[in-house]
């Protein structure tokens, strides 16, 4: 694999609040190359987002607290988000890494018209009048696919439909050839026929681009159609990360085997009921000690000496590339995937 | 687009009409007796007649009101013989206490509000929405907690205190010239005079109006600042000043429109308070002596009237530059 | 209150605390120093104009007694500051020669009853017609929201005081009440005729949002009565809205009561109200300034504790809005 | 700044101190005072502005018809309009004589004094040099029959000149705009080269008193536009209006075409005299206590508060007087059925009155006034007498007697048990009318407390001060006893006792006429006012204000003082007796 674009070292992010220090981000470390696509998974309030928007550097920096790093390997050498000047990191938002948001309903401004929106990013970081910026403008609808683009292009967010308004989302976020693209739940608010036109329009723009991709989602279906490797969070730490068939194959971490447990498949539905996750993700502020997923794990018991509850297990390379954050043994493992039938 | 505004516009005339005949018919059914009222001092039972008619009042009510609409297209004539007179069109009535055109006294009296007005109202606008996006960019530093104690006072305080405190420290300091205070003049020919007259008044009901106005900015800036098309703008890449002003200050002060026009428009129908402590003889002074020292029942109407239509205009005229605003509110 | 960016992390919070959102705002109440200072002024204040008979009584005053001992040939304060002393701790009134600690203490009772009773009244009113409108729409909707159009460009300050008077003898002619009694009606009435639509317009919102939430889809899907729907789902989640409306709007109107009776059209003497005794206090602010500072003061401190009081319930209730 | 503040004036036409009694009533009445001696021995300067101040927004009325306040009466004719006769410009009891003014002398009675004959001295002229003519003199008094225009005006002139009237007490003529029955007035008042006659229904031995009235002025009637001439009526004085504007100012310029040597009463001393109205209460007296513009004149007087400050300045000694004004202040009884019909009850409230409290409240027995014992003032020297009774009654006390008041209420009980339920019960109560003024907000908690000793129940109704006279003039609106004051035409009491007891008589608040005791009185008033014996008509005047006082149809009547105040620039201050303000034709700005 060539050298990664983003290089995610230790990162932490955590908020001081009323009740106490959330923790809602822990001890992160992950990288992307160009052209590869890395899946972020977990349910929500697992830090996704928070990890992503730390390494975008959109934090209020006066409520959140930030450790780790974020390094930008550019062609003028490396930057690291968490720690450069934020006026830094400001000018590589929308020209080296550009992010695109969970509900484009709202992440567009609704009193300006698409073509503005559009043109603000290009003239930004390019030389060009109103004018040139609309036809810019333009030319991305074109190429996110929006029919009659020189018409809509005047348009407001409000006269376009969900799954449009998320294709101008994404010609927004790379008008300025970005080599890095953040995904935030990007078809979450969506049609499921419209979810699979813009992941296919999503890879599409990659090639294009030949960009480093994040894609953050809760939708494990979602990340087989996109992922080249696969990045599983649970309260605010990552418990497995492994190459995309890995972790639909020999998932590591009875969190995960959870979670492919609780997605439908179009074929197995002959009557075997899908198994959710029992119970609820624990309180960011005051984690227990040892495993955070020990409540709701229900292979805990086979782990001697109560170590789940009394030791964090680190994130371990069992074999290869595949890391996990579990006590069980591979063996316990192995038995727990047949047991609940992730194992196929 | 058109069809919106054409239906508006009538809505508007609608209400108009309808706070016409209210205020007509609730002043006509009061127990007060302006030919008495007004009789003066040797006040016989035949002077009172003699009042009734000069007062237009001898007739039912829906022939006083046919006469003061006519009045406002035609004109109006008024006295008999040799002692007749007319009010051009558009005439609200003739006031006896005044010797005056009731349209003549609005005219005079509606330049010494309007200045009230606006003056105030870009005041208050400046200060409220200054300090309010500076309260809400420094949240919880000194600024904003400065700016919450003169939010606090502001809104505590009310005009009538607050004014007079004003003009007797004012008077206490020699700051203003005492024989020269409230009178109009005129902004063209003395602008400096205008402004010097109009200077506390200004800042009393800046002080009142500001406080709402910073408080209401402050939370609106905060609330538009975590909305995700902000966030959009961010990870665009855009400056923090140009996010401030282009993206957050549009949507935050688009419903401070809709209260300022409301504010204005109460204003314009006359400070009443205000106009009395610092003697400005505007439209709120006329209407407050006519109700309590002469019962001047045409001024009464006139001024009732105007202050519905500023509101009802001032209405619509605040939903015309929303809909501007916001494109969202034009398909509508 | 400190500022909560969680983005999207809304469960990390909402597992902490599995409260109910009564006690969950008195939690956060308490929390804030201010609103409890403030409860306290407030409270202080309250209990002060209703137990003003026992005050007076023990501390040896009456609001209608004067003092003639107190005031020289021209009727003026002997004495520092107004003549405070002793048996007089906040001076007494020139020219009349009354306590000016009893009349505050019955003059704010007046003014807290008039605010509760409109503040009340209006929202009790604002909320029930909101309600019908919001939930019902329709042909009512159409009719009242057109009626509070026109009550809202209605220049209220001016009618009241253009109509006090006259209703006031109406009020006196019906035998429902005589004097102030008859003027404090009609100060209510008038605060309540022009209040009403303001509150009813925010609770339409409201009401017509919540219609299409899924709780009243839902109780409407078990075919549940719309009375039922209006006072077991509606009412409960409209409380906060009510409670915040009620501490916003009682410090305005116990400074309205004030304006108006300093018009001349609320209250009158014997009885005193801020308003008053402020008006007849900037008569002599050269010669008793005290008399004007400390009521000023009073009435100050009271609508500002009011006001902060408002805003820690706020903040309490709906941790989303951000106070000023 | 509120309708509590906002005052016009609570009293109603003049006094007039006459020549015999002056003497001796100027040295017992103007008990400190502290007149200027300016008149007498400083040099008066010409040239110059003067500044008058009011909070008023306007004078009442500017229409020399309709103009019926002492001060504005002395303030235009001193100014603006000539009448055929006037009041001495001069201090003192001078001031009250008559002397000719457009005339050529002051009036010839014949006819018993029902025909007057006024001849009009040569080169007087109006303020574009035409001369001022016997038609104009004629056109002026006919204009206040025209009651549907000229309103407010005195009635005087209508009232007595011979001309029928109609069932209902109006006069046949019109007025001089509509021009019904102006052959009844072409033959009442008649011209004869340069020589007015007026023809009277009664004998009236004292009408040329009536004409200092600017009611009697002439008007051009070329000039005339009706309800317009208010704003700015046509001058023959030595001063012009050059702008009125309501709620601004009146500027008044020097006017050219008047000559000295055709008045004989006029100085004009200052070139321009300007009238500043609206002034804020606290801003007005902060100009006179300042001294901030120092040929200022204070047409009102100061807040109570002020005043009392501005007196104790030993620098201000020559800026300011403290007179007896024209005015006595009373509380009428409203004796009408379902009022104040028991006498006990009457007399109960005015014993249990505490009026030394009231005489603090507005500033003293120095600035306010002393008790008084009738309804005509002792200025009136001919015709007023000490009372007995009343405040010469031996329970009588200054602070109030709650134990006699509660001996009446107990023989009240009996005697007019309506009245005394209404009294004592306190859901009913008396009523009590004022207007509505910080001052007397407080007078009620006084009224209130010395009430509460004597165990009566009373009740208050504030009325807005401006509607505060046509209200209680209201026999549907008034209430128990209202408050008022009332001064002499002129020195006469004809124009005190019909006015205020007569049915008809426009100011009978005390509703006498339902007394039973009416007709006597009545018979007495009539008899008095036909008669032509001056001090015979003055003993019955006597004996009438003693049974008024008796009946107690009216009670604590005070004689009141008026305060003035002018800034250290304004020379020739003195006051006008008869006219119970400034002489302001004298005035003028030092150097």
């Amino acid at each position: 694999m060539s050298t990664p674009f983003l290089e995610v070292k230790n990162l932490s992010v955590s908020f001081p609040t009323e009740d106490g220090l959330v923790r809602a981000s822990n001890d992160i470390s992950f990288d992307v190359a160009r052209g590869e696509t890395l899946a972020v998974v977990g349910e929500s309030g697992s830090g996704k987002s928070v990890t992503s928007l730390a390494v975008m550097g959109l934090h209020d920096r006066r409520s959140a607290q930030i450790s780790g790093q974020a390094i930008l390997n550019l062609e003028n050498g490396p930057i690291d988000t968490i720690s450069a000047n934020p006026e830094v990191v400001r000018k590589l938002r929308g020209r080296s890494m550009a992010m695109i948001f969970q509900d484009p309903m709202s992440a567009l401004h609704p009193y300006y018209t698409v073509g503005d929106q559009i043109s603000e990013a290009w003239r930004l970081y390019n030389d060009g009048d109103k004018k040139a910026g609309i036809k810019r403008a333009t030319e991305m609808l074109e190429l996110v696919g929006i029919p009659e683009a020189s018409k809509r292009v005047h348009e407001y967010p409000h006269q376009f439909s969900g799954g449009m308004r998320q294709r101008v989302m994404i010609g927004m976020a790379l008008v300025n050839n970005p080599s890095l693209l953040i995904a935030d739940e990007p078809t979450t608010a969506l049609d499921v026929t419209v979810q699979s036109q813009i992941l296919q329009l999503l890879r599409e723009m990659q090639k294009e681009f030949n960009m480093a991709v994040i894609l953050i989602t809760h939708d494990l279906g979602v990340v087989a159609e996109v992922a080249d490797r696969v990045c599983v969070m649970y309260a605010g730490k990552i418990v497995e990360q492994a190459v995309i068939d890995e972790i639909y194959y020999t998932p590591d971490h009875p969190y995960t085997i959870g979670l492919l447990n609780s997605i439908p498949r179009v074929d197995e539905l002959d009557g075997k009921r899908l198994l959710a996750i029992p119970g609820q993700p624990p309180s960011l502020i005051s984690l227990p000690p040892g495993c955070s997923f020990r409540a709701r794990c229900t292979f805990s018991s086979q782990v001697p000496n109560n170590l789940c509850a009394t030791k964090v297990p680190d994130l371990d390379n069992k074999y290869g590339e595949h890391f996990s954050r579990c006590h069980l043994t591979e063996e316990q493992l192995k038995k727990a995937r047949v047991s609940t039938g992730a194992q196929s | 687009m058109l069809k919106y505004l054409a239906r508006r516009l009538t809505a508007t005339f609608m209400v108009i009409v309808l706070v016409s005949i209210s205020v007509f018919m609730i002043f006509s059914f009061l127990p007060m007796d302006p030919a008495r009222l007004t009789c003066g001092k040797a006040c016989t039972p035949a002077v009172v007649e003699g009042n009734r008619h000069r007062l237009g009042l001898d007739v039912p009510v829906q022939v006083q009101y046919v006469r003061f609409v006519k009045g406002i297209f035609v004109g109006r004539d008024f006295g008999e013989g040799a002692a007749k007179f007319s009010c051009p069109a558009p005439a609200f009535g003739y006031s006896f206490n005044k010797h005056e055109c009731v349209t003549t006294l609005i005219a005079e009296a509606f330049p010494v509000t309007f200045s009230l007005a606006i003056g105030s109202f870009i005041l208050w606008l400046l200060v409220g929405v200054s300090l309010g996006v500076l309260a809400a960019r420094r949240q919880g530093k000194w600024v904003d907690k400065a700016s919450t104690a003169f939010v606090l006072v502001g809104n505590s305080l009310p005009t009538f205190i607050s004014g007079i405190l004003i003009l007797l420290l004012a008077l206490k300091f020699n700051l203003i010239n005492p024989i020269e205070m409230g009178r109009w003049v005129s902004p063209f020919k003395d602008p400096i005079g205008w402004a010097s007259n109009f200077i506390l008044p200004w800042m009393t009901l800046a002080l009142a109006y500001a406080a709402t106005y910073t408080r209401f900015t402050r939370s609106n800036v905060i609330e538009t600042s975590s909305e995700d098309y902000i966030r959009t703008a961010r990870a665009k890449g855009l400056s923090e000043k140009v996010i401030l002003r282009k993206h957050t200050l549009r949507a935050a002060l688009a419903p401070i429109l809709t209260i300022a026009g409301l504010d204005f428009a109460g204003l314009l129908g006359g400070a009443i308070i205000t106009e009395n402590i610092f003697n400005l003889p505007g439209l709120g002074r006329l209407s407050i002596r006519a109700v309590l020292i002469d019962y001047d029942l045409p001024v009464i109407l006139a001024t009732t009237l105007l202050a519905a239509v500023f509101v009802v205009t001032m209405n619509l005229i605040v939903d015309i530059l929303y809909a501007y605003i916001d494109p969202r509110v034009r398909v509508a | 209150m400190s500022q909560v960016d969680l983005i999207e992390d809304e469960s990390a919070t909402a597992s902490i605390v599995q409260r109910t959102p009564r006690q969950i705002a008195w939690t956060r109440f308490k929390r804030n120093k201010v609103g409890v200072l403030s409860a306290a002024v407030a409270i202080f204040f309250i209990l002060g104009a209703y137990l003003a008979p026992l005050i007076t009584r023990v501390m040896g005053l009456s609001s209608t007694k004067t003092y003639p001992k107190t005031l020289n040939d021209y009727a003026m304060p002997i004495g520092h500051a107004g003549g405070i002393s002793l048996s007089h701790p906040l001076g007494v009134e020139p020219g009349a020669g009354r306590d000016l600690l009893s009349l505050l203490l019955y003059g704010s009772r007046i003014s807290f009853t008039v605010a509760f009773i409109v503040s009340v009244a209006s929202i009790g009113l604002g909320m029930l017609i909101g309600i019908t409108t919001g939930y019902f729409r329709g042909k009512l909707d159409a009719i009242v929201g057109r009626f509070s159009d026109f009550l809202l460009s209605f220049p209220g300050t001016f009618m009241i005081i253009a109509l006090a008077l006259p209703l006031r003898e109406r009020v006196e002619a019906l035998g429902i009440a005589r004097d102030n009694g008859a003027r404090i009606i009609v100060l209510i009435f008038f605060f309540v005729f022009f209040g009403w639509p303001g509150f009813a317009r925010l609770i339409r919102s409201q009401a017509f949002s919540m219609r299409e939430r899924d709780f009243v889809m839902a109780a409407q899907a078990l075919g549940a009565s719309s009375w039922r729907i209006i006072t077991r789902e509606l009412l409960p989640n409209l409380w906060p809205t009510a409670i915040v409306f009620l501490s916003i709007s009682l410090p305005g109107y116990l400074a309205a009561e004030a304006v108006f009776s300093f018009l001349g059209v609320g209250v009158q003497a014997p009885a005193s109200t801020f308003g008053l005794v402020l008006s007849d206090a900037v008569t002599y602010w050269r010669d008793d300034p005290a008399y004007l500072i400390i009521p000023s003061m009073y009435l100050i401190i009271i609508v500002l504790s009011l006001n902060l009081l408002g805003d820690a319930i706020r903040d309490a209730l709906d941790p989303k809005a951000v106070a000023g | 700044m509120s309708g509590s503040k906002m005052t016009t004036s609570h009293f109603r036409r003049r006094l007039v101190a006459t020549t015999a009694a002056g003497a001796f009533l100027a040295a017992s009445v103007l008990v400190g005072t502290a007149t200027s001696a300016d008149a007498a021995t400083a040099k008066v300067t010409k040239g110059g502005t003067l500044y008058f101040i009011t909070q008023q927004q306007q004078f009442d009325h500017v229409d020399p018809a309709r103009v019926y306040t002492g001060r504005d009466i002395a303030f235009f004719n001193s100014y603006l309009y000539r009448n055929l006769v006037s009041y001495k410009p001069t201090k003192g009891a001078a001031g009250s004589s008559l002397v000719p003014d457009l005339a050529t002398n002051t009036g010839v009675p014949s006819n018993s004094a029902k025909t007057w004959k006024f001849t009009l001295r040569a080169g007087a002229t109006w303020e574009d040099g035409s001369a001022v003519t016997c038609a104009d003199a004629k056109y002026g008094v006919s204009r206040a029959f025209a009651t549907d225009v000229i309103t407010d005006g005195p009635q005087y002139l209508v009232a007595a000149l011979a001309i029928p009237t109609n069932a209902d007490g109006s006069s046949q003529y019109k007025g001089p705009y509509k021009k019904t029955g102006q052959a009844l007035y072409d033959k009442a008042v008649t011209c004869s080269g340069s020589t007015i006659t007026f023809k009277l229904n009664r004998s009236f031995a004292d009408f040329n008193y009536a004409l200092t009235y600017p009611a009697g002025a002439p008007v051009k009637a070329s000039k005339d536009n009706g309800d317009k001439y208010d704003l700015r009526p046509f001058s023959n004085g030595p001063y012009k209006i050059a702008t009125y504007k309501i709620g601004d100012e009146m500027h008044l310029v020097l006017n050219t075409k008047w000559s000295q040597k055709s008045d004989t009463v006029r100085t004009p001393n200052a070139d321009d005299i300007v009238v500043r109205f609206g002034l804020v209460e606290n801003v007005r007296d902060q100009i006179m206590l300042d001294d901030s513009i120092p040929n200022t004149v204070n047409l009102d007087g100061l807040q109570p508060a002020n005043n009392l400050r501005f007196f104790a300045d030993p620098k201000k000694a020559t800026q300011r007087m403290n007179v007896y004004d024209p005015y006595v202040r009373y509380a009428a009884m409203n004796v009408s059925p379902g009022h104040m019909t028991c006498l006990d009850v009457r007399k109960a409230v005015f014993f249990a009155m505490n009026m030394q409290a009231l005489i603090d409240l507005s500033g003293g027995t120095i600035y306010y006034g002393v008790p008084g014992d009738s309804p005509v003032k002792p200025v009136l020297g001919l015709d007023y007498a000490k009372t007995t009774g009343n405040i010469h009654d031996p329970a009588w006390n200054i602070n109030g007697a709650p134990d006699k008041a509660k001996a009446l209420l107990a023989s009240a009980k009996s005697a007019c048990p309506d009245v005394y339920a209404k009294a004592t019960d306190p859901s009913k109560g008396i009523s009590w009318d004022l207007s509505n003024t910080a001052t007397n907000q407080k007078a009620s908690v006084l009224i209130k407390t010395a009430m509460d000793a004597a165990g009566i129940v009373m009740k208050f109704n504030f009325i807005p001060s401006g509607q505060y006279y046509s209200t209680v003039m209201d026999p549907t609106k008034q209430g128990d006893i209202s408050t008022a004051g009332w001064g002499a035409d002129w020195a006469n009491a004809s124009t005190v006792i019909p006015p205020l007891f007569i049915k008809g008589g426009g100011f009978d608040l005390s509703q006498a006429s339902t007394d039973p005791d009416y007709a006597a009185f009545k018979a007495l008033s009539d008899k008095a006012l036909g008669t032509t014996d001056r001090p015979k008509q003055a003993a019955m005047w006597k004996q009438l204000a003693q049974m008024a006082m008796d009946k107690y149809w009216i009670i604590r009547p005070v004689f009141g003082k008026g305060q003035f105040d002018w800034g250290s620039k304004v020379g020739g201050v003195y006051y006008w007796e008869p006219q119970g303000t400034y002489g302001f034709g004298q005035l003028f700005v030092k150097n």
